[in-house]
């Protein structure tokens, strides 16, 4: 009787952080933005509703799954979205206008993929405007 | 069980919307990038399905089909964010 | 009958829209359509054998058979080849446009009707 | 971190061989397997020290699991308040961190922990940048940044 | 390559072995719950793509030592000759023949003429999906 | 349990294999390439003999009795096949040994082509309608890979429609399968036939036999399906079009005879009507496709559609002699159009092109090649003594009997135009001078040293032999077709083989 | 017998190798063969004589009642006679007049396997036989008439032969195999022997028209005539001979073959009358228009050829001993005069008569040679022409009603007119004033002038002594006309009209040639117009209309657009699938939407949204992620409705494919909107069709299922034998194997057509 309670609330909660995700994935003004909520509510969405079937089925062969999945998901969820952020981010994907800093900016140099940790006073001439950065 | 009953069914119903709701931003796009992040979280709900349609069936087998879902969503991701990498369009409108 | 109905509305919009896109110009949208079609072909395999919810033919461990009726089989075991056997020919022909396009130098078949007559 | 994971993997190889999936012969697995690296390494000092922090794992796991939860209710109140209150930007963090499983798992953490979100590592490995949803006090974001750091450094070296 | 993400690569070298033990798992267990050589295969192909995507196509050969258009042959040989067996018992081609294995410890392990199969399977999908990628990869660089 | 059914399956499956787990040593690919195509020609023979003294043989895979596992099940019919493609798969190894170059060898051709065999055999034995999907999938993709073997652009192009169309059939192929099983429960070919006529909806079932029909139709190459094939026959290296020419349509056809001698018999009066008219337009079209054409193997393509057409015919008209025609009509146009590609392939070396314009002097110079060619060309037109006659007069004489006046013209008129198109070949490439001049060297860069150019005639002559064997010594031909043809109607004695048996 | 007819075959494999071993003589030697054969056949001649008939059988094919079956009666003797006979002055001549031409050898092979064919035949007893060797004759001659291939002018000229006589021969195969059906026999011995004739029989008139379509074509017969003279053109003339005199009689031989049993019918009378008759005009009016001797004599075979063919519709007892009459004579001098044209050519290098002259001091032999043979062609007395000329028109004055009037008028012009070709090719070129030729004039050698000393000087001793021809004659006629006659050959018939009529032949004919040249001038004006609408027009415009259609129609079928190719073939099932259930009813659904959950809904309208978006988006990238969603939407409907293994697959596949698709389609530029909207409706709606069709046939199907599934069985058996609790896995690795081992070929199979499609690149190799 109590599981099932849990298991209820689990999935509820799963649920309406998905759903918060989704939201946030629509109403985010740019890429970055909403990816902070997809990755967090995303990951912990789908996290908290496999916990909720193990508690369901409260069997050993299940939670084993469950724990799969949620730790795969916690070594996954980052990773993913930190190749696509940068991904997008250096194919030039504009940010948001409200965007307060950008201290990346012409720190990455696409002919060799290689990526500096301080300006270069010669970068700032020689790197090219973002348009004409991704070729073909 | 009512109480559970009517979870899952509300479950359902959320992520559905969920589903209707990111599904647009699938369409909108603009950029690959924001496709792509659209389709993780679509994984990530289908994931979500699986385990209530688990709990509402009390199959559990299904899990495995969840744990495999999480594996090669995020394999597409990669393979998405190579493909940014390799010089692909960025915005292919 | 449960949801064969809706499937059979589902299976009928996937071969048109394959057939749409087979009907195009470019190499993607064809070999796009060849994806559509073949998940329609298993569906309709699915549906046209009946659907059962949540009865996985699965035989619970120390058990000689299912308890209760479970999903037909079959067809899964039938699907499951033609999934595989369509990804092989599907991975066939992606890598076949791609080597098309390389050598015709354009995303249009109707750049390639020099060899039928 | 690497003698983690080949615990982990040896408790998974435990519960294959002895076919059987439950949380009992896991919990079995990673005993035994975690006892069986016990024996093998203890004299090489270098990992010695894996054996010790093991309790401090499960702690940070607890932790990291309260600032996930923390983390949505963050972006929940944003994403549902129609104006946008935050300041995003992208900034630089000077890494002290310097070995792969260090800053791989700051990156990481980064990631799922409010507002932030690692975008890369420079190639020479002395800076990470940092897409922050609120900057509206970024000196207060880069002390939590270093002391999450600090904690990791301790936790894996 | 990736430009070599370290994130990505150092995450790679802990999902590699997670994934291919997985896949094993799948594989001996599917005779009895979802898995089988199809769905393992597939599994540790994806590990071994994945690694790749990390690293780059020689790192990735490196590591699977066998060049898989030969481990796609064999693993066609062990599905083929699976079923010969039987064939030489005067019975049908691809009758199942089973044995109980005492494996100390571990106690029995069921072996049969449909697990051969099953790894002649699961190296078949391995090779064939190795065989495209890591080619695909290689005519990019 | 009898082997030899399962045989013809298991060989090339091995060979092919072995060749791809050591594709590293060409004398392995090689060797492979020879052995296979010997031994399936071996295990034919067997399996020939076997049905010919015992009828009905069927193996049940994995000892699992029909129709729950699925059972290889040889009739004369089958048998016969399976024999051709032993032959056909030898001849063509052989000839590949000098026409392949050791690139195509270091890239699959011979395990490509071990398989395809491998495809085609199991395609003609399997008992069980699913089954024969994996077939001709297997069969397929071999032929696919082979298509492409060579990267030139025009068999890139000839591949995109070739892989389309084909797997578009492949595809109703297997919606049809299904609807077949959500109908009758079962995928045994010898059960559905035993279900066929209790099934109370003969509309709805003819209907899923029609889609069979449009599938194999699009094997076959039948009007109006056959696109794929004039596409693409002409643009691999003549090895691989010859061995398409063999097999590749006669699956399809094959297929056809199959399902609507043995299943769906239920409403004759649509199926082979369709059947028929399809055949007639088949024919014509095909003939007339080949009249436009002025590039050797294009010809030779369109005349496979066209000659198609004759084998559906016999099936249309259903008697025992039309069937047993067709069945030669398979064999002959098999050997013959095989063999005409392959000539075509050493006309290449020597000319160095395909085209009727840059041809000719071929009789002053290749004397010999020359009577190959008019013995293939004439026997291809239906001339006297040679195959082709007889099986034209097979299927006139059945077409004849049962009134079936005008497809008979169709049959005859397309007779006529295929002499047309053979002989406009023998003129332009052998009788009409060199277009190079008197002096020109008789052979190309590309022709091969003294000792490869037996494995070249070789092939050819046997060939070409077994065109006038069997128009000559047509008597045992003739009568393993009428049995393999009275059997195809006797549907009791089949199913009766296949699910009277015991699984052992 | 069968020995005999091989014996050529062989021979004829053989005659190169004969030829480089005994060379310059190889003409002689080659030539024992059909001397051979002549003495063979002559032993037949007393039986036959005496009214009997031989007959020899081997066998063959008895599935198809085809046997090697042969019949030696007065017809097939005569015409065995003649072609051993004549074969073997053809190939000792051959020997000396091609002894420059560099393929003798080839020549041999042709002419003699064309002698075999033609025996075989005109002695088949199976019908089928008969027209194996009549194809074989067809082949053999287009070889024959395409001799100096290199010469376009060969080429076309034996394409023409052979595209007519192998039509008309494919409605003869049609017609015999209709006579075959009909009277219930394959041997023309029982055929004839039948008590009940076929002229009732529903097959009568078609077969009868088919069987005459074969006959027609072969022999040269209006309007199929056109093509005889052109195969005259190209070749020599001896193969000329064989086909004017030998290889189109074949024809003839039938129709006089079959008379017996399909003759004495209106149809039958009429028809080889008029034909005949209007042929042989036809014939003798081309005659006089040609001036290179060899197409003279072509054109006067064709009016002879005429004449048979109506002697033998005629049908009278008279007919048929004047058919075989005519028949010997023609064959003796139409054979000299062949030959002696050669001889004229080998020693003057000249074909053209009008260039003629004067040649009897020069080639005193061949003079006096064409002289005989001339007189015999134009029907003087006392040669063996005349006789059969006299019964000609006597046969044609004795035709059954109308007939009787209008076959002695066309008969009596041709007359006149062949006198006046009997004049020009006998006299013109020996007489008057001598010409300037191209090559010193000079005799023939031996060789060449033996067959026409022996054919013209027989022709003389049969018409001094008819008696010695009656026996063989009298034999033939009775197989024509199905009894005996009871006629004897005479010389000398008295006075009568038949003989008036050859008077009044004579003179006018000879003016004719006294004005040759100012006739043909006159007729050449007339004939401009009415040469256009000439048969060999239509067979022109058939040919260029075949070659034009055929283009046009691959053209349009075989465009090479794909699309169009899809579209058919959708098309094409979906029509396939209505017309089917139209014509058989059984189209009902049944179908319940009230058990759908409402996720289920969702799913699946998701799907059905993403496949629609993938199908307009012009977005590449958009397209494969969407296909991403419709993957994993499958997967889900797998996993809701109990098909965890396949949930997996689907979404390993999916994800599988995706990347692929990402890592091939980068290089590749985005959609274009190529196709216009009008294309675009057009294309929707027959893709709606087919989405439409396969939804009614799957609902149709739902709910219908005749028999209990056999996974009943996979289901109860799995875990006790074949200890698996994974049903459809246990199905996949033991109940049906072997589908998974066929399905794992396929994957391999990719596997390698995408490593070579990948690394073994035509361009790599060029460079
Ligand atoms: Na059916
Ligand atoms: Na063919």
């Amino acid at each position: 009787m109590m599981s099932e309670w849990i298991t209820a609330f689990l999935l509820l909660l799963g649920s309406l952080l998905m759903l918060l995700a989704a939201l946030g994935a629509l109403r985010m003004p740019d890429l970055l933005t909403r990816m902070h909520a997809t990755t967090k509510a995303g990951a912990l969405g789908g996290g908290t509703m496999v916990v909720a079937a193990a508690v369901f089925f409260d069997d050993g062969a299940v939670t084993a799954r469950a724990l799969a999945i949620v730790v795969f998901i916690i070594l996954t969820a980052p990773v993913a979205a930190h190749l696509i952020g940068r991904a997008g981010y250096f194919v030039g994907i504009p940010l948001w206008e409200g965007t307060l800093k950008d201290e990346l900016k012409d720190r990455y140099d696409p002919e060799t993929h290689t990526l500096a940790s301080e300006d270069k006073p010669e970068d700032r001439k020689s790197s090219a405007p973002a348009e004409d950065r991704d070729r073909d | 069980m009512p109480i559970l009953d009517w979870a899952v069914n509300a479950t359902f119903v959320i992520l559905s919307l969920a589903l209707v709701i990111i599904f647009i931003r699938l369409l909108k796009g603009p950029s690959l990038p924001d496709r792509v992040v659209a389709l993780e979280l679509i994984a990530s709900l289908t994931v979500g399905f699986i385990a209530t349609h688990a709990v509402a069936t009390g199959a559990a087998n299904f899990l495995d089909v969840a744990v495999v879902l999480a594996l090669t969503a995020f394999l597409a991701a990669v393979g998405f964010a190579r493909y940014l990498e390799k010089g692909g369009y960025r915005s292919d409108e | 009958m449960t949801a064969e109905p809706l499937l059979a509305i589902l299976v009928g919009v996937l071969f048109a829209t394959a057939t749409y896109l087979m009907l195009r110009r470019s190499l993607v949208k064809l070999v796009i359509g060849l994806i559509l079609l073949s998940n329609a072909a298993n569906l309709l395999i699915f549906a046209t054998s009946g659907l059962t919810r949540g009865a996985p033919p699965l035989i619970p461990e120390g058990m000689l058979t299912p308890e209760g009726a479970v999903a037909d089989p079959l067809p899964q075991a039938l699907i499951l080849t033609a999934i595989v056997i369509s990804f092989g020919v599907l991975a066939f022909a992606v890598v076949l446009i791609h080597r098309a396009y390389e050598v015709v130098g354009a995303d249009d078949l109707d750049e390639m009707k020099d060899t039928d007559t | 971190m690497n003698l983690l994971a080949l615990n982990l993997l040896l408790a998974l190889a435990w519960m294959m061989l002895t076919g059987s999936f439950t949380a009992t012969s896991l919990l079995s697995g990673l005993v035994f397997s975690y006892m069986a690296l016990w024996v093998a390494f203890n004299r090489k000092a270098d990992h010695s020290s894996f054996f010790w922090k093991v309790p401090k794992v499960i702690s940070f796991i607890a932790f990291f699991i309260y600032d996930l939860i923390k983390a949505n209710l963050v972006v929940a109140w944003d994403v549902l308040t129609p104006t946008h209150l935050m300041k995003p930007g992208v900034i630089a963090f000077p890494l002290r961190a310097h070995t792969d499983a260090q800053i791989t798992v700051l990156a990481n953490l980064i990631s799922v922990t409010p507002g932030t979100l690692s975008l890369d590592v420079s190639t020479d490995r002395k800076v990470l940048y940092i897409h922050a949803m609120y900057l509206q006090d970024e000196d207060k974001l880069r002390q939590e940044l270093r002391d999450m750091e600090s904690r990791v450094m301790e936790l894996i070296d | 390559m990736m430009a070599g993400s370290l994130i990505l690569q150092t995450g790679t070298r802990l999902l590699l072995p997670l994934l291919l033990l997985f896949s094993v798992f799948l594989l001996l267990r599917g005779h009895d719950e979802p898995g089988g050589g199809f769905i393992a295969g597939l599994v540790a192909a994806m590990a071994f793509a994945l690694y790749m995507f990390a690293f780059d196509v020689y790192k990735a050969r490196a590591i699977l030592r066998i060049d898989p258009r030969n481990m796609l042959g064999i693993g066609l040989l062990l599905a083929t000759l699976s079923g010969v067996p039987a064939l030489l018992q005067g019975r049908a081609y691809l009758t199942s023949l089973w044995w109980d294995v005492e494996v100390p410890l571990f106690g029995e392990l069921k072996l049969s003429t449909p697990l051969v199969f099953d790894i002649g399977v699961y190296l078949v999908v391995i090779g064939t999906v190795l065989t495209i990628v890591l080619a695909l990869a290689e005519a990019e660089e | 349990m009898r082997l030899e059914v399962a045989l013809p399956v298991i060989i090339p499956l091995f060979f092919g294999s072995l060749a791809l787990a050591f594709w590293q040593w060409r004398g392995v690919q090689r060797a492979v390439g020879v052995l296979g195509g010997v031994a399936l020609t071996a295990a034919g023979i067997w399996l020939l003999v076997a049905v010919w003294n015992d009828g009905v043989l069927a193996m049940h895979m994995g000892s699992w009795q029909a129709p729950f596992g699925i059972v290889l099940a040889a009739d004369l019919l089958s048998a016969t096949m399976v024999l051709l493609t032993g032959v056909m798969g030898l001849i063509v190894a052989l000839y590949s040994l000098v026409s392949m170059t050791p690139d195509h060898e270091r890239f699959g051709y011979h395990p490509l082509l071990q398989l395809l065999l491998a495809g085609v055999a199991g395609a003609f034995l399997t008992g069980d309608i699913f089954n024969l999907y994996v077939w001709i999938e297997v069969l397929l993709v071999a032929s696919f890979a082979l298509l492409i073997l060579g990267g030139e652009r025009a068999q890139m192009e000839g591949a995109i429609k070739y892989v389309t169309l084909n797997l578009v059939s492949s595809l109703i192929l297997l919606a049809a399968v299904g609807l077949t099983y959500g109908l009758f429960g079962t995928l045994n070919m010898a059960e559905l036939a035993a279900y066929m006529g209790e099934a109370e909806n003969t509309g709805l079932v003819t209907v899923v036999g029609v889609l069979f029909m449009v599938a194999f139709a699009i094997k076959a190459a039948a009007f109006p399906l056959f696109f794929w094939l004039p596409a693409s026959y002409h643009t691999p290296p003549v090895a691989i079009s010859a061995i398409f020419a063999a097999l590749l349509t006669k699956v399809g056809v094959y297929a056809l005879i199959r399902f609507f001698t043995l299943m769906f018999t239920e409403a004759p009066e649509v199926t082979q009507n369709i059947l028929l008219w399809g055949s007639g337009f088949t024919m014509l079209v095909g003939v007339l496709g080949a009249a436009a054409q002025f590039e050797f193997r294009r010809i030779l393509a369109f005349h496979s559609v066209s000659q198609i057409g004759y084998i559906i015919m016999g099936l249309a008209l259903h008697t025992p002699l039309a069937l047993a025609g067709s069945l030669l009509f398979i064999l002959h146009h098999s050997i013959v159009k095989t063999n005409l590609f392959l000539i075509s392939g050493i006309s290449y070396f020597a000319r160095g092109t395909h085209e009727l314009k840059d041809l000719g002097g071929l009789y002053r110079t290749h004397p010999g090649l020359s009577v190959l060619f008019l013995v293939s060309a004439l026997s291809l037109a239906g001339l006297p003594p040679l195959s082709g006659f007889l099986v034209k007069l097979m299927l006139v004489r059945a077409g004849l009997e049962i009134e079936a006046y005008w497809i008979v013209a169709i049959a005859l008129i397309t007779g006529l135009l295929t002499f047309y198109s053979m002989v406009k070949i023998w003129a332009e490439a052998f009788w009409k001078a060199d277009p190079r001049g008197e002096q020109a060297p008789a052979n190309g860069p590309a022709w091969p040293e003294r000792g490869g150019l037996w494995l070249l005639y070789a092939p050819v002559a046997a060939l070409a032999a077994l065109a006038v064997l069997m128009g000559v010594a047509a008597e045992p031909f003739l009568q393993l077709a009428m049995a393999a043809g009275e059997q195809m109607l006797d549907v009791d004695a089949y199913v009766e083989a296949i699910l009277g048996g015991d699984a052992q | 017998m069968l020995f005999a007819i091989l014996s050529i075959f062989v021979v004829a494999a053989l005659a190169p190798v004969v030829h480089r071993a005994t060379g310059r003589h190889s003409g002689w030697v080659l030539a024992l063969l059909p001397a051979a054969l002549f003495v063979y056949f002559a032993s037949f001649l007393p039986a036959v004589a005496a009214g009997e008939s031989v007959r020899l059988a081997w066998q063959w094919m008895p599935g198809l009642d085809v046997q090697f079956s042969f019949l030696i009666d007065g017809l097939s003797l005569m015409f065995a006679l003649l072609i051993a006979g004549i074969g073997v002055f053809v190939v000792s001549y051959a020997g000396r007049y091609l002894e420059a031409h560099r393929d003798l050898g080839r020549f041999y092979v042709l002419i003699l396997s064309f002698m075999g064919s033609m025996l075989g035949l005109v002695l088949a007893d199976n019908i089928i036989l008969m027209f194996i060797f009549w194809e074989l004759t067809s082949i053999t001659s287009y070889l024959l008439i395409g001799y100096n291939h290199e010469d376009l002018k060969a080429r076309k000229a034996a394409l023409q032969g052979l595209i007519v006589t192998v039509g008309g021969g494919l409605a003869l195969l049609a017609g015999l195999v209709l006579l075959g059906v009909a009277s219930g026999s394959w041997e023309l011995s029982e055929i004839l022997a039948g008590e009940d004739s076929l002229h009732e029989h529903a097959l009568y008139l078609p077969l009868v028209i088919l069987i005459l379509l074969g006959t027609f074509t072969k022999s040269a017969q209006f309007p199929f005539h056109f093509w005889l003279p052109n195969a005259m053109a190209a070749p020599t003339p001896v193969s000329a001979y064989l086909h004017s005199a030998t290889m189109v009689k074949a024809g003839v031989y039938l129709m006089a073959r079959l008379n017996p049993e399909l003759g004495g019918t209106e149809l039958w009378t009429w028809t080889l009358g008029l034909f005949g008759a209007v042929t042989m005009f036809t014939g003798a009016w081309m005659a006089i228009q040609s001036t290179e001797i060899k197409k003279l004599l072509a054109y006067s075979t064709v009016m002879a050829l005429g004449t048979l063919t109506m002697l033998i519709g005629i049908g009278t007892p008279y007919a048929a001993m004047a058919g075989a009459t005519f028949l010997l004579a023609h064959s003796l001098y139409k054979g000299a005069l062949f030959m002696l044209a050669g001889s004229i050519d080998h020693g003057t290098g000249e074909k053209e008569v009008p260039n003629m002259g004067g040649l009897r001091r020069a080639m005193p032999l061949t003079a006096a040679f064409s002289v005989i043979a001339a007189l015999s062609l134009a029907g003087l007395p006392p040669l063996f022409g005349f006789v059969g000329k006299e019964l000609m028109l006597e046969a044609a004055l004795g035709a059954p009603d109308a007939l009787a009037v209008v076959l002695p008028l066309l008969a009596l012009a041709s007359a006149i007119l062949v006198v006046a070709v009997a004049a020009i090719v006998g006299l013109r070129p020996f007489f008057g004033a001598r010409r300037e030729y191209k090559r010193t004039p000079h005799e023939s050698p031996g060789a060449m002038l033996a067959g026409p000393a022996v054919l013209s000087v027989l022709g003389l001793i049969l018409g001094l002594f008819p008696a010695l021809a009656q026996p063989l004659v009298a034999a033939t006629a009775m197989s024509i006309h199905g009894a005996d006659t009871g006629m004897e050959l005479k010389l000398w018939h008295g006075i009568n009209l038949p003989l008036g009529m050859s008077l009044l032949s004579l003179a006018a004919g000879l003016v004719i040639y006294r004005f040759w040249d100012s006739v043909r001038a006159g007729i050449g004006r007339i004939m401009v117009p009415a040469g256009r609408i000439a048969p060999e027009r239509g067979y022109e415009r058939f040919m260029d209309g075949l070659v034009w259609f055929s283009a046009f129609q691959t053209r349009v079928l075989q465009n090479g657009y794909l699309r169009t190719y899809v579209m058919v073939t959708m098309l094409t099932t979906v029509a396939l699938v209505v017309g089917t259930f139209a014509a058989l009813g059984g189209f009902e659904i049944s179908v319940r939407f009230d058990d759908i959950l409402i996720h289920e809904w969702v799913i699946v309208a998701l799907v059905a949204l993403a496949a629609m978006f993938v199908a307009t988006t012009n977005s590449r990238l958009a397209a494969v992620a969407s296909l991403g969603i419709v993957g994993f939407g499958v997967a889900l409907i797998y996993v809701f409705f109990s098909a965890p293994d396949l949930g997996i697959t689907q979404v390993l596949v999916e994800t599988l494919t995706v990347i692929l698709l990402v890592l091939v389609l980068f290089r590749l530029p985005g959609f274009l909107k190529f196709s216009n909207p009008l294309t675009r409706v057009r294309d929707v709606i027959a893709s709606l069709a087919v989405g439409v069709t396969m939804t009614a046939v799957l609902m149709a199907t739902l709910g219908v299922q005749y028999f209990p599934a056999i996974s009943e069985y996979h289901i109860a058996e799995s875990e006790p034998s074949a200890y698996g609790r994974n049903i459809v896995n246990v199905i996949l690795v033991d109940f049906r194997a072997l589908d998974t081992l066929g399905e794992l070929f396929v994957l391999a199979l990719a596997a390698v057509g995408v490593y070579a499609m990948i690394k073994f690149r035509a361009e790599d190799r060029k460079s």
